[in-house]
């Protein structure tokens, strides 16, 4: 062991954090900052705040929290619904029987119950590989439902299994109109990106890498294979939990069990698929497509009914075009919008040179 | 907003999503409201795909063929056109918040009177909306059944029956039919319900009742979709109750007469709730579903005179809304009429205190609040028969709260009794309660309704 | 006692559905080593069409005839534009493209026929018999004599057949089959064909049973529990598995569900499935997977 | 068998067999600290076995490794890790999708100090835990020459690159036993040449005793120390690469006289 030793004595320079190009410059961020911070709360109207853009941010959310067990561990999930209920109800219960607590503290437990949740149903995957997971993660899906509408204890004595928001307020600040409401999603949703940002580049992140590309590898070299999953699937409910936590709060403002149903759950399945399996940015890619598309084509109605396209069947095309884009993407891009972006992005970078 | 204009510039998906910003952009931008045209604007979150298809496409067929009537026959509510725009909701409770935010700022001007989803996960989601923004949620024969205490709630209107009087109506009908409701003690009675809030709405009422009139009652659920009900009903089969209430909803209702049929559990003692009542719960059971029976708060059939109007004035000239002609005059479609009958009178109503103007939601719910159909004004409307008495107040949003029975002959329903009312003294209290809770938990200060708003 | 038996017969019946649809998973998967999602909608796929068919007056045996042949045409679109591209793919990948597909198929079937419920009588009248004090659905009976003839046929097919013989070889190793001259577009497009077929007729039997309507394409998760139990391929184990979950999820919904308030059935089978996963991890009947370091 | 005072490790009497068909009969060796020792024998002679047994994926029916001083009889690749012992894989077998340094790195994580939180909310231990294991990672990088490689994705690297990676993830980890099985299969002579040269220099400069299975013996007498050659299961011979060369049933088994 002499020779290394003696090369870490005069240790060489290098950046500390290598890695592939983030999605977004880093002025481009700022400049992003700034809009999502300012400029939207500002300007933005009802409708694209209340309708689309909190939304979107909670969903880009639920995704993240799907592609750090499914994109970077590789453990299928099809519960995300059901941990993203579990943080709503964990959350809510907190708000009522709690009320001295401040809402940070409410969300961050939440975020933790439906952690602990989660860990109960990834610990299948110890003994179960690949898709077969999906069984438990169906059970998760199934048993949550029922029994938020079944126990009426978990809605505060509502016998219908029905939460209603209350009014929620952060260190004093009221959160009640759209934009208030955008910017606390905005807020959570940011915090939380980062970490997870940081999250997968630690060793935690490797390890998790590492039992996706080959589990057996790993074990022979040390790494302790069920604690990666279980954590991945843990920290992964974490987010997921939160992203519920605001999804039926901040969002809805009532929600029932049913609300966080098997759909909701490929919903975000979709989102990390069409945005792109572990990546980050991917996540808010994937999300305004999945909130937009359907969006553009409602709005769209109106102008194809002239050519004798009516509402109904539009959605039915919809969900073809769902289906398809599903496919193209795992056949044709199987990281989805962020390689898109990203290939894109290296194109007119270096244009002048392959041109 | 921020991550489509990243990515704007790129690849063949995101010119998409770029394009759909542009479109949303526009969209958002004409819906800036400013008392315009003289017409009335009815946000219409209808859905016409996906597994409930069936109950929006009649209801909102029924409900825009009135207000095609009215335009066409009468120029409109006291010459205010009545338009109307729909947006697909799939009965997705996201899709329909979407739809309430987009449509709820009115159209082109015309400002918008009130929110029909006919779905009660977006009427749960839209509930807290509608009140901050002013604008009528009308769930008629279901939603909330607390929301019935316009105290609590002002802009919520579960028009003609809410969950409990429907089940107090039902028990009240099999007390009829047993020879006085004293007769019940003893009757074993069991109810099947959809594993959902609406489905679970009524358990607490229904136990009251049980024990108000000493029968026995099972209550067993079936989990949504609800497409699996061996078990359940060899249950029943074990208990072999004298009436089965069934509170079902989409396939669950067809299956469960099939379901009775296998365990040989007569049809004809099987109690259809408000949302098993139309043409599309029983036809697909086929035989199974000869003799059962169920409530309605309006009989399905086209002979009534407003209905005839509507075949005059607007299917005759092919301006009807349904696709498939043989659904006119069915039990949803019906029930589409007399949501508009309603929704019009109420905006007449607000008129007659307001003026003959478009008016805001707000003014809108004066008119529902003070809505008043007694059988002289039903027979002008030619929906006598149609439409039950109706009288609303602060207090009471509900209004009617009869119902009455009929029964499927294999082809079609055939009404078989009057009108029943439920018992809405005993339920008002328990209402009260829960309303109180509600108002509680959000921190609303009840209105004072002995003084008139 | 008799009602136990009762409720035990109808789960047994019970489960021979979900077995009718587990069988064109069971079949896809030794074929493709797909574990097709869209299996569902096949299902809700074909029952759509056929009675859509009947009901513009097209004789049933010709609407049968057409459905078949639309399915198959679906089967070799299928095989050609997506399994061959993602052949050798992780097996995740390939769920989750049938899950594209399930929509795909779901939204071409009602944009085609509409969302409207439809009856379905197949002639076959649902009237109990009572066999020793105990009620059986005649329906059931004949819906369990098809499962048998369809099982009894398929697995003639797969194991006495040149056909099976390549089945087993694509199963095995799809490229190593290549390799030794099996067609495998051939091999796939016959088999989707096949799942079709058996589709079609479970699409029949449930829809006459709920009516034909959007919710048929659920079935799906009914039919999941049951493969895991069974093992994703073997045929026999879709029977048995399907009798097993059918039968005690009936008795669990029954016994146990009136203790905990009912509605237990639609993630029992789930918490059965997820057991057996944990004792046996390749389900009864499945052959374990051989991993090499 | 004793267990020679200076032997980091020795096999007792390991008998390994799959079904009831032997793969391993009886064998004993040891391999003192800091040597290269070679596993050579016709294919099948059990030789990947006998890493699988050393560092633990196989269970021997009868006979028991000692590592260290230690006597395992029931050791896994996980422990086996931790107590020292790296290996690379007949066919490779590295983190695909992840980069050259990413792959280097969790070599390192026997070594981390840090908690994942620390890590993620970058505080404590976590900065300078970085700081080192990232050095360490690219004394490994320099030592293979992969500096050029370093962000890329292992996936797209030739196959000869990658073996070398592979190398280099066993040597992050600081092992004090690396088991390399045939790390220089399907290389032309200067390749294996080169390889020869990295393995060499992680005996060397990084002190680590070697155990390799190699086919070419013309590269085996050159690089190590001492050569082991089964057959069949069987040890027949364990030496100094001169005597093993001369031995008789080593040239009947490879020239097949026997057979």
């Amino acid at each position: 062991m002499s020779s290394p030793d003696t090369t870490l004595s005069a240790p060489r320079t290098f950046k500390p954090y290598p890695q592939q190009r983030p999605l977004l410059k880093v002025w481009l961020a700022a400049v992003l900052v700034l809009i999502a911070f300012v400029v939207v709360p500002v300007f933005g109207n009802d409708y694209w705040l209340n309708a689309i853009l909190i939304p979107f941010l909670v969903l880009s959310l639920a995704g993240l929290g799907l592609n750090l067990v499914t994109g970077y561990a590789g453990q299928l999930s099809l519960g995300s619904a059901a941990f993203m209920s579990v943080g709503a109800y964990a959350t809510y219960n907190l708000l009522v029987r709690v009320p001295a607590l401040p809402l940070a503290v409410d969300l961050l437990l939440g975020g933790l119950i439906s952690a602990v949740v989660g860990a109960l149903f990834g610990l299948p995957s110890l003994r179960i590989k690949g898709f077969y997971l999906i069984v438990s993660t169906l059970a998760a899906q199934f048993f949550v439902e029922w029994i938020f509408t079944r126990v009426s204890w978990f809605s505060n004595d509502d016998t219908s299994g029905v939460l209603s928001a209350p009014r929620l307020t952060a260190f004093g600040w009221k959160i009640d109109t759209p934009a208030a409401r955008y910017l606390f999603v905005l807020g959570v949703t940011s915090v939380l990106f980062i970490l997870a940002a940081r999250l997968v580049r630690s060793e935690l992140g490797r390890r998790w890498m590492a039992v996706r590309d080959m589990d057996t590898a790993a074990r022979v070299i040390g790494i302790p294979i069920g604690r990666t999953k279980l954590l991945a699937f843990a920290l992964s409910s974490f987010v997921t939990g939160i992203a519920g936590a605001l999804w039926a709060f901040a969002y809805l403002g009532t929600v029932e069990p049913h609300g966080f149903d098997l759909n909701l759950s490929f919903q975000v399945l979709f989102i990390i698929i069409i945005g792109g399996m572990s990546s980050i940015g991917g996540n808010f890619l994937g999300a305004a497509f999945i909130v937009l598309l359907p969006i553009l084509l409602s709005n769209a109605a109106g102008a194809l009914a002239t050519v004798g396209i009516e509402a109904g069947q539009l959605q039915n095309l919809q969900k073809i075009l769902f289906g398809t884009l599903i496919i193209v993407f795992l056949i044709k891009e199987p990281d989805g919008l962020a390689r898109l972006v990203q290939t894109v992005r290296n194109r007119l970078r270096d244009w002048p040179l392959r041109a | 907003m921020n991550f489509i204009d990243s990515f704007k510039r790129r690849g063949t998906v995101s010119r998409v999503a770029a394009a759909a910003s542009l479109t949303l952009a526009l969209t958002a931008a004409f819906l800036s409201t400013a008392q315009a045209a003289g017409e009335e604007y009815f946000p219409l979150q209808s859905y016409r795909v996906g597994p409930y298809a069936a109950g929006g496409s009649g209801f909102f067929g029924g409900f825009i063929d009135y207000m095609n009537l009215i335009n066409k026959r009468d120029g409109g509510v006291n010459g205010v056109k009545l338009t109307w725009s729909e947006c697909e909701t799939e009965y997705v409770v996201e899709k329909g918040v979407e739809c309430y935010e987009r449509l709820k700022s009115g159209l082109n001007g015309a400002p918008a009177a009130a929110t029909n989803p006919l779905s009660v996960g977006i009427a749960y989601a839209t509930l807290d909306r509608s009140t901050a923004d002013k604008i009528p949620l009308i769930t008629i024969n279901h939603g909330r059944t607390d929301s019935t205490d316009g105290a609590v709630f002002p802009y919520v209107f579960p028009l003609q029956l809410n969950p409990y009087s429907e089940v107090s109506a039902i028990v009240n009908y099999i007390g009829q039919q047993s020879g006085g409701l004293n007769q019940l003690k003893g009757k074993k009675i069991v109810v099947l319900y959809h594993g959902s809030p609406y489905g679970r709405e009524t358990i607490p009422v229904l136990d009251a009742l049980a024990k108000k009139y000493g029968f026995e009652l099972t209550q067993i659920e079936v989990p949504h979709p609800g497409n699996e009900q061996g078990s359940q009903w060899l249950t029943i089969h074990r208990i072999n109750p004298d009436w089965v209430i069934l509170r079902g909803w989409g396939v669950m209702n067809p299956v469960a007469l099939k379901s009775a049929q296998k365990v040989g559990f007569p049809a004809n003692h099987i109690i259809g709730n408000i949302w098993s009542n139309s043409e599309e719960d029983a036809r697909p059971a086929g035989d199974a579903a000869k003799g059962f029976i169920s409530i309605t708060t309006h009989p399905s059939g086209t002979d009534f005179p407003v209905i005839q109007a509507i075949n005059q004035y607007v299917i005759k000239p092919g301006n009807g809304n349904l696709k498939d002609p043989a659904r006119f005059g069915t039990v949803y479609y019906n029930l589409g009429v007399v949501n508009g009958i309603l929704n019009v009178e109420a905006l007449r109503v607000a008129q007659a205190k307001f003026g003959n103007k478009p008016l805001t939601g707000e003014q809108v719910r004066w008119g529902f609040e003070h809505l008043n159909l007694d059988d002289a004004r039903l027979r002008q409307l030619g929906a006598y028969g149609l439409v039950q008495p109706l009288k609303l107040s602060c207090a009471d949003h509900e209004g009617g709260g009869a119902v009455r029975f009929q029964q499927w002959d294999g082809q079609q329903w055939k009404v078989i009794s009057g009108w029943v009312q439920a018992d809405r003294a005993l339920l008002r209290p328990i209402i009260e309660k829960s309303a109180n809770a509600y108002a509680r938990e959000k921190g609303i200060t009840p209105r004072d309704c002995s003084k008139d708003i | 006692m008799g009602f136990f038996l009762e409720v035990l017969v109808g789960g047994l019946l019970a489960g021979v559905m979900y077995s009718m649809v587990a069988i064109g998973f069971v079949l896809i998967y030794k074929a493709s080593g797909v574990f097709n999602f869209a299996q569902g909608s096949m299902v809700l796929f074909g029952a759509l069409t056929y009675v859509s068919l009947v009901e513009r007056h097209v004789k049933p045996v010709l609407a049968f005839g057409v459905t078949l042949g639309a399915l198959v045409l679906i089967a070799l679109l299928i095989g050609r534009l997506v399994l061959r591209p993602l052949v050798s793919r992780p097996p995740i990948v390939l769920f989750m493209a049938t899950l594209g597909l399930s929509f795909i198929l779901e939204g071409a079937a009602q944009l085609f026929w509409g969302a409207q419920v439809h009856g379905l009588d197949l002639g076959i009248d649902d009237k109990p018999l009572n066999v020793g004090g105990i009620m059986i659905s005649q329906f059931d009976i004949f819906a369990a004599a098809t499962a048998g003839v369809l099982v009894i046929g398929l697995s003639l097919l797969t194991n006495r057949t040149r056909l099976g013989l390549s089945l087993r070889a694509v199963a095995d190793d799809p490229l190593a089959a290549l390799a030794i001259g099996v067609r495998l577009p051939r091999v796939w497009a016959i088999v989707w064909a096949l799942a079709g077929f058996v589709s079609l007729v479970a699409g029949l039997l449930w829809g006459a049973r709920l009516g034909v309507q959007f919710s048929l394409s659920l079935v799906v998760l009914k039919a999941l529990p049951v493969l895991i139990i069974g093992g994703f391929s073997s045929i026999g184990g879709a029977i048995v598995g399907g009798l097993l979950i059918g039968a005690s999820e009936k008795l669990a919904e029954v016994y146990v569900g009136s203790l905990l308030g009912g509605g237990i059935e639609n993630w029992f089978p789930y918490l059965l499935a997820m057991l057996f996963l944990l004792a046996r991890p390749v389900g009864l009947f499945g052959e374990p997977a051989v991993e090499r370091v | 068998m004793t267990t020679s005072s200076n032997a980091l490790l020795s096999l007792d009497h390991i008998s390994l067999s799959f079904k009831g068909v032997n793969a391993i009969t009886d064998i004993s060796f040891a391999v003192r600290a800091g040597e290269i020792c070679a596993l050579i024998g016709p294919n099948g002679a059990g030789k990947s076995s006998l890493l699988n047994v050393i560092n633990g994926v196989y269970q021997p029916q009868r006979g028991s490794v000692h590592f260290d001083g230690h006597a395992y009889r029931r050791m896994n690749p996980y422990h086996a890790a931790h107590s020292g012992i790296a290996r690379t894989f007949q066919n490779i077998a590295l983190f695909r999708r992840m980069s050259v340094l990413d792959n280097v790195l969790t070599g390192r994580n026997l070594h981390r100090r840090s908690t994942w939180l620390e890590q993620t909310l970058n505080v404590g231990r976590a900065r300078s835990d970085e700081t080192v294991q990232r050095s360490y990672a690219e004394v490994v990088i320099d030592a293979l020459d992969l500096q050029r490689y370093r962000h890329t994705t292992v996936g797209t690297l030739p196959y000869g690159v990658q073996k070398r990676v592979e190398l280099a993830r066993a040597l992050a980890a600081e092992p004090r036993l690396l088991l390399l099985d045939e790390p220089m299969a399907g290389m032309n002579a200067d390749e294996k040449h080169v390889m020869a040269g990295y393995v060499l220099d992680a005996n060397t400069q990084f002190g680590v005793t070697v155990v390799l299975i190699e086919h070419d013996i013309g590269v085996v007498m050159g690089l190590s120390d001492h050569v082991v050659v089964l057959d069949y299961g069987k040890k027949i011979a364990d030496g100094a690469p001169a005597e093993v060369r001369s031995n008789p049933d080593v040239l009947a088994a490879y020239l097949g006289t026997r057979h």
